[in-house]
């Protein structure tokens, strides 16, 4: 135990957490805008699996990692554009149309993988800021510092995005308009819609934002891991559905419940290197951050209240 | 441009084929060394059989791992086999390899573990047809099943053996999947090995055959826990060699060859090399026998092969060490389990 | 009336689905007449692939019926997959515990403990809303996980394979008594007794929901808890029923799984799917295909069973991954879901062209009050 | 030459699914007047103001704004159009502050970002001119209902509203808030916004309008100002028919307390305390209404006596000496309550559900009703055919969905079930709220009924008509506490409104 308990190793958990984090709280963010306009999509894990796929099959056709990220972002638009036609304009049950929203991500990922690529290659991953082409120099001393190098500057540029994206969300949904809209056809789109809110129109972007993102999410995780496989992502999308659940639709709690995700997780998969967790106990230590998330929820669950208008469509009449 | 690059491997391959039989003189070699640069693509050989084969397998057949070592070892022998891959349920596996015997197929290879019990009950429905199923060291006294599988830690023994010559005090990370089947065998193997190489290894198993994203987060712990080495199996292994890659840390693969993965860091392989068994199981069912016993990869029979990385600068002496440990595995004065 | 346009509207979307599939086929370099015939080859073309095609139906039925029951009941249940893995543990420790026992006596021992397994398993979800207000999609994959890794710790542990300990260390058990293996009902198929069970366990679920008190009290607290709380029913014992029976079938589907496969055993790969087929996910696309209700999930089962089926016959034939199934049931999902707003329609359409003709009874029709009308329709949706 | 009118509404039809919802209606509204429209649920007049505000679009008829032809297709039109509506479900937010509640809908000037600081100065200078004063960075949920309502009056004003719709403003305040209301309309018309006043109640729309246009079934039956007119004859034309004000109550002797309240104390949804320290008997044989206006603890105390919220320590409800405090609905219900809730739809019917699950929802589980573990179908249509009969719900079969129901008759409904389990307490919250004339003149006979043969009825209700024409003895609720228990024939109309505004 006493061998965890040093800073460079507490450091360093601390550090695969934030980067493991990344992919959770991209997907995780775009959903709470989403729910927050009162749109529930449990497809979020299958958008990430075409994101995924989406972003590193570009890398290998043209080696730009921002290309790989774009595409991932179209994806998501993509089937953002399907989702909010079915759930906002057709009213289907929200819950459902996501399941089958993420068999379709599940199934299509892998058929395009299969037949375009087959076997799993390595791609370049994501650069870190001092591996970045150019500026990269300008990073490596800051690296080095103790403790703050590798917390603060050993990452690449989407966990920044992921990280500023926390409170450029909180200021969409708080301080802009459309934030405004969004809370409100959240929680009450007969009144909204009375004042010349476009219900629909708002939920779409929501969606629009929210799948974008998970699509990004995907395409970030393929590019970090540097590779694609059937299932990439391994229920992360569930995972992050259930952050915003955790989160109370605050970003900053998501954030909170995605970086205490990927602690936990970081934490055993180091004390296991470390031989705290004896090996034999390897899947009883997988539990943990699943277990630990529920508990987290039963400790604060009582105490928060979703959007009132969450899974309902809405019509006039 | 394509076409002749092609032609151009071909011809290598071919060639290192003959060495390769030559000097084998009918015994498999038990170690070969890549031509740094070269394509890893495995070149079909003169075909063994005019049976019917087919394959049903539970991941992609170019996954780089399991199945793929059997459509490799398969392609070592001039067969170009139906496939059905990515059957990890068993019911849809059964209903391929049903499907396979009711075609009429001469010999038909389950590979995957899982598949034995819905064997146990197709194999009887169709006498003439031959099952070559693995990994198991047991074909459940079926007439017309064959059953193989790896003696992983043997392989396992020799990788950690060198890994220690290069890690020394600063040990060896392990990333396993789940903690069973070849990738115990093997990561035994290789901590026996690693031990009596005089460094240590930490394992940690992710749960997880498929999730590539723990297998990077275990290997990155590792890195940063400061091993010098790093070694994995599985599917999910791929991220860990990225690791390996980022950190510039050598690498130890298993099950098939790693080198396309991690350029020139994969300092060995083992590779399994189904063809060893499998040449001669359809030897036996040519002349009449459709299966009735379990064979194993072996150092000793060919079917483990270590593959050396040509691109990676590995000391001569550990080099000779190596061979000399397989020597002793072989003759059985060291033990790998 | 209802009832046709019921069947006929995710007919047509399984249709449009399908000629989706049709051209990811054909852009996949293949011929859709010879995949279709592949796949039908695959799902009836024989006697045993027929029995093979209601094999596979089995759980998707048996987890479909559980989801409505959920469902029904205003839970969403995605924790189908750690039911079953929860159901198929019990029972296969029971098993291997009392492998002994006489055939008549053993299989409903098992039965009953997978029941008892998937139930608990469902509890845990079902307490948590109703007494700590934890979000049951939340719960339910958490929980999932857990499973999965319970299932890995003790397949490699506490119930490996004595065989294998020593040897490739499968995570598997030994092969299970054969006095717990369900019999096969029709010689030289594979047709077994978890079949005509698991089509028995949707109609029980039909009369509990629709013919007695408990099954009232479900769809009461599913429509309105607060009303069923103010005529004096639990809502809270009515979440955990729901979610413990839900959780009861899919551990019966877990038990089909283990002692009607012919392995009779369990194994991991490390993951749920491998075993249970991806099952709890898809029997919730077959209950909703049934439209939610549990005689219509037998037909739309035994759709989805001869779509996976079929998949492997398309893979086999044509050399398609059977990845394209996977994306293909989402895409029905999507229609099918899409199309209840045109089933409403349809219904709408439909009732009133019944009620005109009635206009000797129009005396007995209420006078519609608009207001209240409008009112109402704003309630229910 | 006359100005045109601010409003013109001419052959207005509209019709829904088997409904004729608006049948040829003109009406017409000038500046700076109040025209009142009359009519029970169900008359058309919430379809007209639909189509006013671009919800519907009419069959056919036209609409006119100060003269033009008017296409006003959706709320937002409207509003462009400076026709504001305040709804008798306040269209606000609940999360949301007051500011952000005006500002929804609008252009800000800051573009993509929100200009709440602006939006408070100008929401401050509207209550200051029209003195509704309201805390512009507060949220919604944390108001009093008549603040909410001056947030929609502020909402409307804010986007310069020159006509105003308001539907049934008065049914949540005091007879004192309903003064302020008053003045504040005025003044608004007195700066020539036309205003449309929806009510149903008689007093007032003859104190406050300058016209009214009575409707029934659609159609326009009456169009006359409060100088021609009196409420006999306003009632008359709304319901097409004799109206008898007031129902018979023959006298009952007095039996013992079945219900007894003491201490009853009770937090609210928010955790303040919502009822505070109640104590009240209700006999056998008497009808007792709790008047006041809504907010004031009614909804917990019901709740609470219903079993389904928690009260505090020291609290104690009885029900014929069985202590019932902590007993859960099940329990109470047994121990003889019958009890119609506030709102029907929410706590009183499964909308999804059949007429006859509906009359089953409280005793699904009695014996009698099954064979063996299952339902007995036969049995239980012959028990729901005869609820539907003996309390004439208006039903095609007994399997309609019951949210197709008119309110009248779904409450009815609810009231066949509840007094069909012989309760010895009924209670009864808002019984008549949104219900046809008939259909309520129905449901006090029934109450009254059920007061003769000796039952205890503990009635909540906020029409003060309805208590002052049922009741024995009548209490008033005034944030949380019962500030007065008078007896009926001591009680006044204007003592009782003193009361509940708390003085």
């Amino acid at each position: 135990m006493s061998q965890f308990f040093t800073v460079s190793v507490l450091v360093a958990t601390l550090a695969t957490a934030i980067k493991f984090a990344v992919p959770y709280l991209l997907a995780a963010l775009g959903e709470t805008i989403g729910q927050r306009s009162g749109v529930l999509n449990l497809g979020v894990d299958g958008i990430m699996l075409l994101g995924a796929f989406g972003g590193y099959y570009t890398v290998i056709q043209t080696g730009s990692h921002l290309q790989g990220i774009l595409v991932g972002l179209g994806i998501g638009l993509a089937i953002g554009i399907v989702y909010a036609y079915v759930t906002v304009f057709l009213h289907a049950q929200q819950g459902i149309s996501g399941i089958g929203i993420f068999l379709f991500g599940l199934g299509f990922s892998d058929l395009l993988f299969q037949e375009l690529v087959g076997t799993p290659k390595p791609i370049r991953p994501l650069p870190t800021l001092d591996k970045l082409p150019g500026v990269g120099g300008i990073f490596e001393p800051l690296v080095d510092i103790d403790i703050v190098g590798p917390l603060l500057f050993d990452h690449n540029l989407m966990t920044y995005m992921a990280f500023l994206l926390v409170p450029a969300t909180t200021w969409l949904l708080m301080k802009t308009t459309f934030g405004m809209n969004v809370r409100a056809v959240g929680e009450n789109p007969q009144a909204a819609d009375s004042l010349g809110v476009s219900v629909a129109k708002t939920r779409l972007i929501a969606i629009l934002i929210g799948s974008s993102l998970a699509g990004i999410a995907g395409a970030t995780l393929s590019l970090q891991l540097a590779i694609f496989q059937h299932n990439l992502t391994n229920g992360i999308g569930f995972i992050a559905v259930a952050l915003v659940y955790f989160g109370a639709w605050r970003p900053r709690w998501v954030m909170a419940g995605a970086l205490l995700y990927g602690l936990v997780t970081a934490t055993r998969i180091r004390w296991q290197s470390l031989d705290i967790i004896p090996q034999g106990a390897s899947d009883i230590a997988a539990m943990a951050p699943a277990i630990i998330t529920i508990l987290a929820l039963v400790l604060l669950a009582s105490r928060v209240r979703g959007p009132a208008a969450l899974t309902r469509p809405f019509s006039r009449h | 441009m394509k076409a002749k690059r092609m032609l151009k491997l071909f011809a290598v391959l071919f060639a290192m084929t003959l060495t390769a039989a030559a000097c084998g003189s009918g015994d498999s070699t038990s170690t070969t060394t890549s031509e740094c640069g070269s394509d890893l693509a495995v070149a079909a050989g003169e075909s063994v059989t005019d049976l019917s084969v087919a394959l049903v397998a539970p991941s992609a057949k170019d996954d780089v791992a399991f199945t793929q070592s059997m459509v490799d070892s398969l392609t070592r022998l001039g067969i170009e086999p139906q496939i059905t891959d990515g059957t990890f349920v068993v019911e849809e596996a059964a209903a391929a390899i049903r499907g396979y015997a009711e075609d009429g197929i001469d010999i038909i290879v389950a590979h995957g573990t899982q598949y034995g019990g819905s064997l146990a009950e197709i194999a009887p429905d169709f006498p003439e047809t031959s099952f070559i199923w693995g990994t198991s060291a047991d074909n459940q006294g079926i007439a017309n099943v064959f059953a193989y599988y790896p003696e992983a830690d043997q392989g396992g023994y020799v990788n950690g053996l060198i890994a220690a010559s290069i890690a020394g005090a600063d040990g060896i990370g392990v990333v396993g999947p789940v903690e069973a089947g070849d990738a115990v065998a093997y990561i035994e193997g290789f901590t026996l090995g690693a031990e009596a190489g005089g460094s240590s290894t930490s394992i940690v198993y992710t749960g997880s055959f498929s999730d590539v994203a723990l297998a990077t987060t275990t290997a990155e712990a590792h890195a940063a826990n400061g091993v010098a080495v790093l070694t994995g199996t599985s599917q999910s292994a791929v991220g860990a060699v990225n690791v390996a890659t980022a950190n510039d840390l050598p690498w130890f693969g298993t099950q098939s060859n790693t080198e396309a993965w991690s350029s020139d860091l994969t300092v060995a392989s083992q590779v399994y090399h189904w063809d060893v068994v499998l040449a001669d199981m359809i030897e036996k069912i040519e002349g009449g026998t459709l299966g009735g016993e379990a064979m194993a990869l072996t150092l000793e029979n060919g079917g483990l092969v270590m593959e050396f990385n040509g691109c990676y600068d590995l000391d001569s002496s550990v080099k000779s060490d190596a061979e000399a440990a397989i020597e002793d595995i072989i003759a059985g004065e060291i033990a790998t389990k | 009336m209802k009832r046709l346009t019921g069947g006929i509207v995710p007919l047509g979307a399984a249709l449009v689905a399908f000629l989706f599939g049709a051209i990811m086929i054909l852009t996949l370099g293949a011929s859709p007449v010879e995949g279709l015939g592949a796949m039908i080859d695959g799902a009836f073309g024989t006697g045993d692939r027929v029995a093979a095609t209601a094999v596979r139906a089995t759980p998707l039925l048996l987890v479909g019926a559980g989801i409505t029951i959920a469902f029904r009941a205003s839970v969403i249940n995605i924790g189908g997959e750690g039911q079953i893995i929860a159901g198929a543990l019990l029972s296969t420790a029971l098993a291997l515990a009392i492998p002994d026992t006489p055939k008549v006596l053993l299989i409903p021992l098992v039965i009953l403990a997978g029941i008892v397994g998937g139930g608990l398993w469902g509890a845990i979800p079902g307490v948590l809303k109703a007494y700590a207000s934890v979000n049951e999609i939340l719960s339910t994959i958490m929980l999932n996980i857990v499973a999965i890794q319970l299932m890995n710790y003790l397949l490699r542990g506490p119930m490996i394979d004595p065989v294998e300990v020593g040897t490739s260390r499968i995570p598997q058990t030994e092969r299970l008594t054969d006095n717990a293996a369900f019999p096969t009902l029709i010689e030289g198929t594979r047709l077994h007794l978890g079949v005509p069970m698991a089509v028995l366990a949707a109609i029980i679920v039909y009369v509990i929901l629709f013919r007695t008190p408990l099954g009232f009290r479900l769809r009461a607290v599913g429509h309105n808890p607060d009303a069923a709380r103010a005529a004096g029913i639990s809502v809270e014992r009515n979440i955990v029923s729901a979610l413990s029976m839900s959780g009861a079938l899919c551990g019966l589907a877990g038990v089909v799984l283990v002692f009607g496969s012919e392995s009779l055993r369990l194994v991991t790969d490390g993951g749920s799917a491998g075993f249970t087929g991806s099952a709890g996910f898809n029997g919730i696309v077959a209950a909703l295909f049934g439209g939610l209700h549990p005689l219509w999930t037998i037909p739309s089962s035994f759709l989805f069973g001869s779509l996976l089926t079929g998949a492997t016959e398309l893979q086999r034939e044509l050399q398609i991954p059977n990845a394209l199934a996977i994306a293909l049931n989402g895409l029905i999902v999507l229609f099918v879901v899409s199309s209840d707003k045109v089933r409403n329609w349809l219904d709408l359409r439909l009732d009133r062209s019944m009620s005109t003709p009635r206009s000797e009874t129009a005396e007995a029709a209420v006078p519609l009050e608009t207001d209240d009308l409008e009112e109402a329709l704003e309630e229910t949706t | 030459m006359e100005h045109a009118p601010l409003l013109t509404m001419r052959n207005i039809t509209k019709t829904f699914p088997g409904v004729l919802a608006n049948d040829d209606v003109s009406f017409d509204v000038h500046a700076g007047e109040v025209h009142t429209l009359l009519g029970e649920n169900g008359a058309g007049k919430s379809t007209l103001m639909k189509i006013l505000f671009g919800l519907y679009q009419p069959d056919s008829g036209e609409i006119r704004l100060r003269g033009e032809v008017a296409s006003i297709t959706s709320p937002t039109s409207a509003i462009e159009q400076r026709v504001g509506m305040v709804h008798q479900h306040f269209m606000l937010v609940p999360t949301l502050t007051v500011a952000e509640n005006v500002a929804l809908g609008l252009p800000s000037n800051r573009g993509f970002r929100t200009d709440l600081d602006a939006v408070s100065e100008r929401i401050v200078e509207i209550s200051e001119q029209y003195g509704l004063s309201v805390d512009p960075s507060i949220e919604i949920w944390k108001l009093s209902v008549g603040e909410r309502q001056r947030v929609e009056i502020i909402k409307a004003l804010y986007r310069d509203a020159e006509l105003l719709v308001l539907d049934e403003p008065t049914a949540v305040l005091t007879p004192q808030e309903v003064d302020d209301l008053f003045v504040i309309l005025r003044q608004m018309t007195a700066n020539g916004t036309g205003i449309i006043f929806i009510s149903h109640k008689l007093h007032e729309v003859l104190e406050l309008s300058d016209r009214i246009t009575v409707l029934r079934n659609g159609k326009v039956t009456g169009d006359t100002t409060p100088s021609e007119t009196n409420r006999q004859q306003l009632a008359e034309m709304m319901v097409g028919r004799e109206v008898k004000l007031a129902p018979d109550k023959p006298h009952v002797d007095l039996g013992l307390a079945r219900l007894q309240l003491r201490d009853v104390s009770v937090k609210g949804d928010r955790g303040t305390i919502a009822v505070d320290g109640v104590s009240l008997d209700v006999h056998a044989g008497e009808i007792v209404g709790i008047a006041g206006v809504s907010g004031n603890g009614q909804r917990e105390l019901a709740e609470t006596i219903a079993g389904l919220r928690p009260a505090e320590s020291g609290s104690s409800v009885t029900i014929d000496d069985a202590d019932l405090t902590k007993a859960g609905p099940a329990r109470t219900r047994a121990a003889g309550l019958a009890y119609v809730p506030e709102e029907r739809m929410k706590d009183g019917a499964v909308g999804e559900f059949e007429v006859s699950e509906n009359l089953l929802l409280i005793n699904h589980g009695d014996p009698k009703f099954r064979r063996g573990p299952l339902f007995d179908f036969a049995k239980i249509r012959e028990h729901c055919q005869r609820l539907v009969d003996q309390f004439s719900v208006k039903t095609p079969s007994l399997d309609t969905p019951t949210s197709s129901l008119s309110g009248g008759n779904i409450q009815k409904l609810i009231m066949a079930r509840e007094l069909d389990s012989r309760p010895s307490v009924i209670l009864a919250a808002q019984p008549t709220r949104g219900v046809d004339i008939g259909a309520a003149e129905y449901i006090h006979s029934e109450l009254i009924e059920q007061r003769n043969v000796g039952v205890a009825i503990l009635m909540i209700s906020e029409d003060l008509d309805e208590v002052l024409g049922l009741a024995d003895r009548i209490a008033v609720m005034f944030e949380g506490r019962i500030v007065t228990v008078i007896d009926r024939e001591a009680a006044t109309r204007e003592a009782l409104g003193l009361a509940m505004a708390g003085g």
